[in-house]
């Protein structure tokens, strides 16, 4: 019986290992930015730790996301200095005018319509509200790809039990919605689907 | 700080403004991203959130009539017979717009909704759809595409309604300006037989529109208070609003 | 120590006892959703912001003021500029990807180079004679193909006029004004009187008289009920192919009730209302409408000197909201018919139709963008929608190029070794106009001679139909035979 | 005889004759390479999608909602014969209960089969369960259907445990009879699960408020339809079980049931069918005069297109209905076995025919005033999946036949030859 009991715990800790640390590292794949970027260098140098000095919302509404490789011309037409980066930069982008393949964090599948210009003009959020201290990075984080849909590990949250996430975790519908219930807004599923 | 009070959009169509030129369906697949028809599509298995129909009165020589009706989703508003079907919410009557909205990626391809739509206003998705190599960056980045065996309708381009509360927001507005949200098959008629706009506003050109004596609607006896009116001053176009004895034929 | 199999049991129900208790299945399940959801094989639009352009649509001589919505370098969507575009215009950004989209020369249905193609161009030209044929004179372009056929010895310039002003010519022999600068002031009138022009097909433009209609009051008389007949005020039954003759009942009908003075034609009006299949009191009561509802005017679908004599009458050429002349109107070119018997070869731009072709040319280097019609003769790959600068003819106007070509392209001016002017905007007024009717038109009129077919066979479409508006030609709205534009 | 030739003896309930392994296998061979040509066409619809069927955006239900209805209508003598077993207590009936079992088994199965193939994204019909929207009938299809398939499922395997070889594991004895004291339990859930989803299957096309053809008022949220459904299934139920059985003795030439079970669930199926004749009648007359004509529909609109003529209303209710209903109480032509085979067959024919009505017809016939009527016919690939599930139904059946005791009265009844001429040496 306490033999029984035994093997049966050996189940149950084998399993929650595998759930707990396991899942999660075979559930992700690690993807590698085309070249390292820093957001800090980029502030200091240019004088302005503004998100949207970069990261610009039209007057239509219309949000810019990444900059062109075209803005990256301003300053990098030769390389800036002796990194790897700079030289991927200027070699494979700059001078052949492709737009760089970043991973993006915070991308959200082709059904979903995020608007930025209503959660930050109209509803007055800090991008870091949910994109965390990017902006203050001094490097890109890893990319972790799920395997199985294909989305940012950003999208589920660091946590892989969603428990007790910081604000600027998860970008799952229920979060959305969470907000939107508790702000009082609609819910319906055309506010955030296309 | 709320976001804008309720809205029921809807349409008035003007039959006798309607010459057939077809542009709104034209319009309405390139806006909405509808791949083009497989070759052994047929105008059955066809999809057209959009359609404009060719109906008679049946005559011939002098005495033949015909009308061109154009038939989209009527976005019901009573008991709305898709929205109720659908065993797992893929369909939803939105409270804040009055928009019957699909939502694809909900969607099992049950079309218990299609037996449900008295006008036969929704469409399966019957072909993966298939663009030719390279037309796929002709799509429209506001709305997204549906895959094989789903169910899409019209769902008054509401790609077009998120750009005018982007436009709004940009500009610090909680309301959008009622110029900057028209589908594409109103945006599209040359002879603007469609009015479109909120039929909660009293100041509203479709409010006034719909209350003409002259307006009507489809099936209206069916009790599913559609959002889509139509319009003419011939006797025998108003009573196609019903089924009623003569004889009528589609062309 | 050996497990046994109970030991084994153990240790599976505790690890199936407490999976529940892990992310495994609820992760995998959500995971599995979520790939349900999108899946990966779905074509998906470019991603980019996206940006509203300005330009002119290309595919027809109404050159409509388009606004386009860009995304990534991409067209993504259309709207017109200064109202509605037609069923084809609203799908054309996706015409540069249509399968048979035209990007290598072809010779008699063969791959061939563009060396091979100039060097077959180079000794025509020097055998002469040559024909540059223009579809839409007026343009900057059209400067330059006039240049080359008047610096090449044996070249001619050609131009093909749209049905409509083909329509005009009886009008511009009666006026003596050149058919080119001849139009309807359809923004002013009040009244048409349509014999089977089908006016709200796209006549004149695809959405012009949509524009202007319900606000104009249109009577159709036709044999067979079209789409205008359907929207029409009124709808007269006619004989298939008696225009003329109602054409002359009215113009008896017009003088016996002193409503304009002139000659009559020869046939009497009992003749002609009966050859037309129309009641004398019918003819009475339209021929009133048209003196009452001033100003009116007459069109009709092919050049009917019947007709024009019958707008002379009503005085309705050289008034507001009729027949009008203009200044700045391109100038006089030849005609396709006027071109000689026998061509050594024929050049002929992407505005040409797929069908016109010089009757007498021995070699045809065809432009277009898309592969179609017969195969016969030198087939060269022009840019397609958007992808070059498109002048408006009426105001000189130049809308420049927001797509880039495909490798392999050539425009025609490039191929004749021109440059594109710079675009010379256009003062366009119209001029006075004024026209007395002599004697009634002695010419035959077009009866059931078998021309009706020919006109309407001869401006089918110059492109291919979007891949969206099949959607529209399968439909039952598009009448058998498919998608004529204009007749 | 050829008992050399019985390989699987082993497999074989003790004291019950059966055919040769052979000649079993000629019996299946032919439904085998209908199965297999079924799921042929069910792998086409389910890679290339449903463009392999002949359905469109009118008929978006076809041949295969058809099937569904159908079979599910006619499986409903499972639950009904618990019902009527284990908390009626009409022990005379337990000779069909474990075949009830087995046909209620296989329809719902089958049922659950073709619904996975009819849908256009089959991974995400589990969603239903995440999101339900609990005004859907459909919900209550799923739910119902898939609660009752497990249901069923558990009252079949401790008839598989039952077999000659199973058995002889004692775990799966002992397993076998707790589940069999489980079922009464299990009776009275499939009988209220059952209730329901037959009723839904009525209400599917009832609700349709877009299609006057089909909709009625009702109860609550229940159309009238819900209710006839459920009393039709349940009085067609017994009469299918009937045919069936009597198929079976006409195949093996052997006795299976007493005649007193055969007069029992003639009599059963004929009240119900009395009493599902006079209620759909009373149906039809409310939806003609009060229904229909309220939504602008003329009475006998609905009955002038094609061939959907009247005469269809007049077979469904008078020919399907009304005939057999009066066969199967009227003691004298209850007595007689042809008599009673044939009213069965009609009653069955009826159902079918009732589930056609309602869902082709009502698919055909057009609503707008500028409709079409429109027809359509099912293609290869429907119909070799419909083929699947006819083969799947009679391989299973003729499986479950041979190995496990599904007549309990074989043994007793094994002496008897149940007709001149029909006796089929060697069996």
């Amino acid at each position: 019986m306490i033999r029984g009991l035994c093997f049966f715990l050996i189940g149950v800790a084998a399993i929650q290992v595998a759930g707990w640390v396991g899942l999660p590292k075979a559930l992700y794949v690690t993807k590698a930015q085309p070249f390292e970027y820093r957001h800090k260098t980029h502030a200091e140098k240019s004088g302005s730790a503004e998100c949207d000095g970069c990261h610009t919302l039209g007057a239509d509404g219309v949000f810019a996301g990444l900059p062109k490789t075209e803005s990256c011309a301003a300053c990098h037409t030769e390389p800036q200095g002796k990194s790897a980066a700079e030289a991927t930069l200027v070699s494979s982008y700059v001078k052949t005018e492709k737009e760089t393949p970043w991973l993006v964090y915070a991308r959200q599948p082709a059904n979903v319509r995020f608007s930025h210009a209503i959660h930050t003009k109209r509803a007055k959020l800090a991008c870091e509200r949910c994109h965390g201290k990017h902006g203050e990075s001094d490097t890109l984080r890893p990319y972790q790809e799920n395997r199985i849909s294909g989305y940012s590990r950003d999208i589920w949250g660091r946590s892989i039990s969603r428990w007790k996430r910081v604000a600027n975790e998860g970008m799952k519908m229920d979060d959305c919605e969470g907000c939107h219930k508790q702000q009082g807004f609609d819910t319906g599923c055309l506010s955030c689907h296309r | 700080m709320k976001t804008q009070k309720p809205r029921r959009y809807g349409m008035v169509i003007d039959l006798d403004r309607c010459t057939g030129c077809g542009a709104c369906m034209t319009a309405c697949a390139a806006e909405n991203n509808v791949a083009p028809g497989h070759a052994k599509a047929t105008p059955r298995t066809g999809l057209t959130p959009m359609l404009v129909q060719r109906v008679s009165n049946g005559g011939a020589g002098a005495d033949r009539r015909e009308v061109f009706i154009p038939v989209t989703c009527m976005h019901c508003e009573h008991e709305t017979p898709c929205v109720t079907v659908c065993p797992q919410q893929a369909v939803e009557l939105d409270k804040a717009t009055g928009i019957v909205n699909q939502m694809p990626q909900r969607c099992l391809g049950c079309r218990y909704c299609m037996t449900a739509c008295a006008y036969h206003a929704r469409y399966f998705n019957w072909w993966d759809p298939e663009w030719p190599v390279g037309m796929e960056r002709t799509l429209n980045p506001g709305v997204a595409v549906r895959m094989r065996g789903v169910v899409e309708k019209c769902n008054f381009c509401h790609g077009r309604l998120h750009e005018a509360e982007d436009k709004a927001a940009a500009a610090g507005k909680a309301e959008i300006d009622p110029a900057d949200y028209r589908p594409a098959c109103v945006e599209a008629c040359a002879t603007q037989a469609i009015v479109f706009g909120d039929l909660n506003d009293p100041a509203s050109d479709v409010r006034k529109a719909s209350r003409h004596e002259d307006s009507f609607r489809l099936l209206a006896r069916l009790g599913t208070e559609p959002k889509v009116y139509y319009r003419s001053k011939q006797e025998w176009v108003r009573g196609l609003a019903e089924r009623g004895q003569q004889e009528v034929r589609r062309g | 120590m050996k497990p046994t199999r109970r030991d084994v049991l153990a240790l599976g129900g505790g690890a199936v006892a407490s999976v529940f208790f892990t992310p495994i299945p609820w992760k995998l399940l959500d995971d599995a959703s979520i790939w349900t959801q999108n899946w990966s094989w779905i074509p998906q639009p470019v991603k980019g912001p996206v940006e509203w352009k300005e330009s002119a649509c290309a595919l027809c001589p109404a050159s409509c003021g388009l606004r386009v919505k860009m995304a990534g370098g991409y067209a993504v969507g259309l709207s017109g500029k200064d109202g509605a575009l037609c069923a084809l215009g609203y799908g054309a950004h996706q015409m540069n990807w249509h399968p048979q989209r035209l990007t290598v020369v072809r010779h008699n249905g063969q791959p061939s180079t563009w060396a091979a193609a100039e060097a077959a161009f180079q000794k025509a030209c020097a055998e002469g004679p040559v024909a540059i044929v223009d579809g839409r004179p007026g343009r900057g372009a059209s400067q330059v193909y006039r240049q080359f056929a008047e610096k090449t010895p044996g070249a001619l310039y050609a131009v093909i006029r749209t049905p409509e002003e083909e329509a005009l010519r009886p009008v511009a022999a009666i006026a003596g004004v050149p058919v080119e600068r001849l139009g309807y002031d359809l923004e002013n009138t009040k009244l048409v009187l349509s014999l089977s022009a089908p006016l709200l097909e796209g006549w004149g433009g695809p959405q012009r008289v949509q524009r202007l209609w319900p606000a104009m009051q249109i009577i159709q008389a036709e044999a067979e009920l079209s789409r205008t007949g359907t929207c029409a005020a009124r709808r007269v039954q006619i004989k298939p192919g008696s225009e003329a003759m109602l054409a002359m009942a009215l113009a008896h009908a017009l003088l016996d009730e002193k409503l304009a003075t002139g000659p009559r034609p020869a046939m009497s009006l009992a003749e002609a209302a009966a050859l037309a299949g129309v009641e004398l009191d019918e003819v009475k009561g339209l021929a009133r409408t048209l003196a009452a509802q001033r100003p009116s005017v007459v069109i009709s679908a092919r050049p009917e000197p019947a007709v024009a004599a019958l707008n002379v009458l009503l005085g309705a050429v050289g008034a507001e909201g009729g027949i009008v002349a203009r200044n700045g109107a391109p100038a006089p070119a030849k005609s396709m018919d006027e071109l000689p018997g026998t061509l050594r070869a024929a050049l002929l731009d992407s505005t040409v139709p797929w069908d016109r072709r010089p009757a007498g040319a021995q070699e045809v280097f065809r432009f277009a963008a898309w592969r179609g019609g017969d195969e016969q003769g030198w087939m060269l790959p022009a840019p397609g929608f958007l992808e070059e600068a498109t002048d408006n003819p009426a105001t000189g106007a130049r809308a420049e190029a927001l797509l880039k070509p495909p490798a392999g392209v050539k425009t025609t001016v490039a191929f004749l070794g021109g440059e594109l002017p710079a675009a010379q905007p256009v003062e366009s007024a119209i001029v006075p106009l004024t026209c007395k009717l002599a004697a009634w038109p002695s010419a035959a009129p077009n009866g059931q001679d078998g021309r009706t077919a020919a006109w309407t066979a001869a401006w089918t479409p110059a492109v291919l139909a979007p891949l969206a508006t099949k959607l529209h030609q399968e439909s039952k709205l598009m009448p058998a035979g498919g998608g004529r534009r204009q007749a | 005889m050829a008992s050399s030739t019985l390989i699987d003896r082993r497999f074989i309930a003790r004291g019950v004759e059966r055919t040769g392994t052979a000649r079993f296998a000629m019996w299946l061979a032919p439904w085998v390479l209908l199965l297999g040509v079924g799921l042929y066409a069910a792998y086409l619809c389910l890679y290339y999608g449903l463009n392999q069927t002949n359905m469109d955006n009118r008929f978006a239900f076809g041949l295969w909602i058809f099937l569904d209805l159908s079979i599910i209508a006619l499986g409903a003598g499972a639950f009904f014969t618990g019902f009527l077993v284990y908390l009626i207590k009409m022990k005379e009936l337990k000779a069909v209960l474990n075949s009830a079992v087995v046909l209620g088994f296989i329809c719902y199965s089958g049922a659950m089969l073709v619904l996975a193939i009819d849908v256009g994204q089959p991974a995400r019909a589990w969603f239903t369960f995440w999101h339900p929207n609990t005004h859907s009938m459909l919900t209550e299809v799923t739910f119902c259907i898939s609660c009752y398939l497990v249901v069923l499922s558990l009252e079949y395997i401790p008839m598989l445990l039952k077999n000659r070889k199973l058995r002889q594991a004692p775990s799966f004895l002992a397993f076998e009879h707790q589940l069999h004291m489980l079922v009464p339990v299990l009776a009275a859930v499939g009988t209220l699960l059952s209730f329901f989803h037959q009723g839904s299957l009525g209400g599917l096309y009832g609700v349709l408020r877009g299609r006057p053809f089909a909709f009625r008022e009702g109860f609550s949220i229940w159309p009238s339809t819900f209710f006839l459904f459920i009393l039709s299934a349940i009085a067609v139920g017994p009469s299918f079980l009937a045919l069936t059985t009597r198929l079976v003795e006409k195949v093996t030439g052997k006795a299976l049931i007493p005649d007193s079970v055969y007069q029992r669930l003639g009599l059963i199926s004929g009240l119900l069918l009395a009493f599902y004749v006079a209620a759909k009648s009373i149906d039809t007359l409310v939806w003609l005069n009060v229904t229909s004509p309220a939504v602008g529909f003329a009475p006998w609109e609905h009955y002038s297109y094609g061939q959907f003529g009247i005469w269809l209303m007049a077979a469904e209710i008078g020919l399907f209905g009304l005939v057999p209903a009066g066969l199967l109480l009227w003691p004298k032509t209850r007595a007689s076995r042809g008599w009673l085979m044939t009213a069965a067959a009609l009653a069955c024919c009826g159902v079918l025919l009732n589930r056609f009505i309602l869902t082709v017809q009502t698919l055909a016939l057009p609503t707008l005033a500028f409709d079409e009527f429109m027809t359509y016919t099912p293609n290869w690939q429907e119909v070799a999946t419909f083929g699947l599930v006819v083969a799947y139904g009679v391989i299973l059946y003729s499986l479950s036949y041979r190995y496990l005791p599904l007549f309990p009265q074989e043994k007793e009844l094994a002496g008897e030859v149940i007709e001149e001429g029909t006796h089929v040496s060697g069996r």
